[in-house]
């Protein structure tokens, strides 16, 4: 179990001085916030209703951006080579990765949600339903996310690309995610939402890291 | 099964490795046994970093066959330093020796930093050290690594005199002590019975 | 058959929507006839340059032996 | 090795396929064009008019199979990716480069034949109905797979990249078809919805069957002459690639 306590440190480590990377899909979240705030006009009431999709999107989008960057670096300065060369299984390497890189992106997102709802006019009673589906939904994105980060890793203009791939496996998070805050909003009660968001959390959990792993083997050789 | 002991470090049979089609080389028969040093020369292009890859596992052969003795794998340095950035000699060779399940102690860290004359410039994060810093960096794992068979890949580029005679130093401590070293140069290793690959270009 | 055509009056989407399908149904046949020709093409010029290089150094070859022997 | 095994791993070998894929073509392609000939004709011409939305319907005729087979080729694919992944057989690598932008035009049909459908149906050109999406987001993955194979220098790690992708995609498929389903049936407003399918008198679902199976037979030869021509290409500097060339000119 050494290597994983070691990878885990290590990308925390990592995760935490290189923390200025990790502002930028922070700060894009804020700032696409505050633009939707400007440019969605006085009506409050039909604010309000668009928000929590919007606020889903923007999330999904940060978070995309985020795990982009993430191999690349790993890529780049050759460590990644270390890891695969030495046959470790992938498995526990990735997650501590992922999960040192959500804490950093995808947890600062939820934490900043409410204050983004207000903002944009959510009822109150949504919000929590917000950050609760954004605490279950980024985890999600970022595991999914970093599968087709994985894949374009090794080319150079990967971004792009990454984020065509990830597009249509975002799906399924993004409706239940939105769908869970606008019920709540709306007065419903978000649970099948929320049950939906854990299952395909748990099954992006189990699976995604697998697929991660593979990818990173395949892109190490283009 | 051969008994392992007596088996080469290393045994490749007629191996070719290509991309799309175009073969960069073919027929390769190479075996190395405890305290070999061969040097793999050739022109640019001719495959001498295909080939280091292809023995350490991160490039899928054409044909033929590679056997690395189990059960360790082999010490790969290439152009690549493998070195984070954001983190300083000390803590990537920790990272390294959990990497081959050794035990990370501090001063076998400290030792090794030092032995490739970082000294406190091994404590800062390597983005701050220069290109020659950053080699040596990744010259510490030659010290502490228990891997029997080394693929170095030009391991005297951006290195002054001093970091030459060490790296020739390395190689020869780990040739006495039964390791074999596959190095990839353009101009010779300067060490005595020393074996030659060449890869036609 | 003017009343066919006119399909209850949706005879523009319907024969919109059977005329691309169609249209591309024909190039996706057409596509790997295309690529084959060029392919054809291709593949005899390269052999006749083969044959051609073949022939001029089978010239130069016995060129050498005339004025050696 | 038992008799399955050989056939499978003769089927392996690009040019095994290639000689005996001849007679397949001709086959697909003619069972292909008769069956949708006559499926066509059938469902604009003989089939008689819906009650409710008229002759606008016959779209289905079209729009059904090609969603469907939009869906079914990008299984194979996963199914194909399987096999590159796990025995590396270079024909399966060839069969998804080949039938990625095939699959991604024929769901372009059943796209474009849905949005059309739309317009009468529900008067607009785009609805976010639950089908017609599904089919959207088909599209964005068949064309993810087309994308990362155009980026990657290196031809085997490209089928390898795009195999890992369709197996990926294809565990998605099923959850994105109900995910977006859930939610748009779940909002639908109040219009109707044609999904259901044999409610329809057999004048009406048997040319569909038809089209159906003459949409597949015809695809699966434009997919078989793509093969062939990628296992020329592959093979080009072949031995009997040459000799095949002599014969041939």
């Amino acid at each position: 179990m050494s290597i994983a306590v070691a990878q885990v440190r290590r990308d925390f480590l990592v995760a935490f001085r290189a923390r200025a990377d990790a502002v930028h899909p922070v700060a894009f979240f804020a700032l696409t916030v505050v633009l939707f705030g400007l440019s969605m006009g006085p009506d409050r009431q039909a604010m309000g209703e668009l928000a929590p999709g919007m606020v889903w999107v923007l999330a999904l989008l940060a978070t995309m951006m985020g795990t982009d960057t993430l191999f690349r670096r790993d890529f780049e300065d050759g460590t990644l080579e270390q890891l695969l060369l030495h046959g470790r299984p992938l498995f526990v390497a990735v997650l501590a990765k992922l999960f040192a890189h959500w804490c950093v992106t995808g947890l600062v997102l939820t934490a900043l949600s409410p204050l983004a709802g207000l903002m944009l006019q959510v009822p109150a009673e949504g919000l929590p339903a917000l950050a609760g589906s954004l605490a279950l939904g980024t985890p999600a994105l970022t595991l999914i996310g970093a599968i087709a980060a994985a894949l374009t890793v090794g080319l150079g203009r990967g971004g792009m690309l990454a984020a065509v791939i990830a597009l249509p496996l975002f799906v399924p998070v993004l409706i239940f995610g939105a769908g869970a805050s606008l019920a709540a909003a709306s007065g419903a009660s978000p649970a099948a939402e929320f049950l939906w968001l854990g299952a395909l959390l748990a099954a992006a959990l189990t699976l995604a890291p697998f697929a991660v792993g593979l990818a990173l083997r395949v892109s190490q050789e283009y | 099964m051969a008994d392992p002991s007596n088996e080469p470090l290393l045994c490749t049979r007629g191996l070719a490795c290509g991309v799309n089609g175009r073969t960069l080389f073919e027929g390769v028969e190479l075996t190395l046994s405890a305290g070999d040093l061969v040097e793999v020369r050739g022109p640019n292009g001719s495959g001498k970093t295909t080939l280091l890859r292809c023995i350490a596992g991160l490039f899928t052969e054409e044909a033929g066959s590679v056997r690395v003795r189990p059960p360790e794998r082999p010490l790969y340095l290439g152009h690549k330093p493998g070195v984070n950035p954001m983190l300083s000699a000390l803590e990537n060779i920790r990272w390294y020796l959990a990497l081959e399940g050794l035990s990370r102690d501090a001063d076998v860290c400290r030792d090794a930093v030092d032995t490739v004359g970082l000294g406190r410039a091994g404590r800062v994060p390597c983005a701050t050290l220069s290109a020659g810093q950053r080699r040596r960096a990744a010259l510490a794992r030659l010290v502490v690594t228990e891997a029997p068979l080394w693929l170095l890949d030009e391991p005297f580029s951006a290195l002054d005199d001093a970091g030459q005679d060490l790296v020739r130093s390395l190689i020869d401590r780990h040739r006495d002590a039964g390791g074999a070293v596959l190095c990839a140069t353009h101009e010779p290793v300067g060490l005595p019975d020393a074996g030659r690959l060449e890869l036609p270009g | 058959m003017s009343e066919f055509l006119a399909m209850g009056g949706h005879g523009l989407y319907v024969w919109l929507a059977y005329g691309i399908s169609f249209a591309v149904l024909a190039a996706l046949g057409l596509r790997p006839i295309v690529a084959r020709r060029r392919f054809l093409s291709h593949a005899r010029r390269e052999a006749h340059a083969r044959r051609d290089a073949d022939a001029r150094r089978d010239e130069q070859r016995r060129g050498r032996e005339r004025r050696e022997g | 090795m038992g008799r399955f095994t050989t056939w499978f791993h003769r089927m392996g070998s690009p040019r095994w396929f290639f000689d005996l894929s001849r007679p397949w073509l001709v086959g697909f392609l003619a069972v292909g064009v008769t069956l949708l000939g006559v499926g066509t004709v059938w469902g604009l011409g003989f089939a008689p008019p819906d009650y409710q939305q008229g002759d606008s319907y016959r779209i289905i005729y079209i729009h059904v199979p090609s969603a469907h087979l939009a869906e079914a080729l990008y299984v194979a694919m996963g199914v194909a990716g399987i096999v590159v992944l796990v025995w590396r057989m270079k024909l399966a690598d060839m069969f998804i480069a080949v039938t990625a932008p095939v699959g991604m035009a024929v769901t372009g049909i059943a796209l474009l034949t849905g949005a059309i459908w739309g317009r009468p149906t529900w008067g607009a050109w785009w609805v976010w109905d639950a089908r017609t999406t599904s089919v959207l987001v088909l599209f964005f993955l068949y064309l993810g797979i087309v994308a990362l194979r155009q980026a990657i220098p290196r031809a085997d790690q490209a089928g390898r990249a795009a195999a890992v992708l369709a197996i990926v995609g294809t565990v998605n498929v099923p959850i994105i078809k109900y995910s977006v389903d859930w939610w748009l049936t779940l909002h639908q407003p109040a219009s109707i919805t044609f999904t259901a399918a044999p409610a329809m008198p057999p004048s009406m679902w048997v040319p569909l069957l038809i089209n159906m199976v003459g949409f597949y037979a015809l695809v699966a030869a434009f997919l078989v002459a793509g093969l062939r021509n990628e296992v020329l290409l592959r093979e080009a500097d072949a031995q009997w690639v040459r000799d095949w060339l002599e014969r041939a000119s």
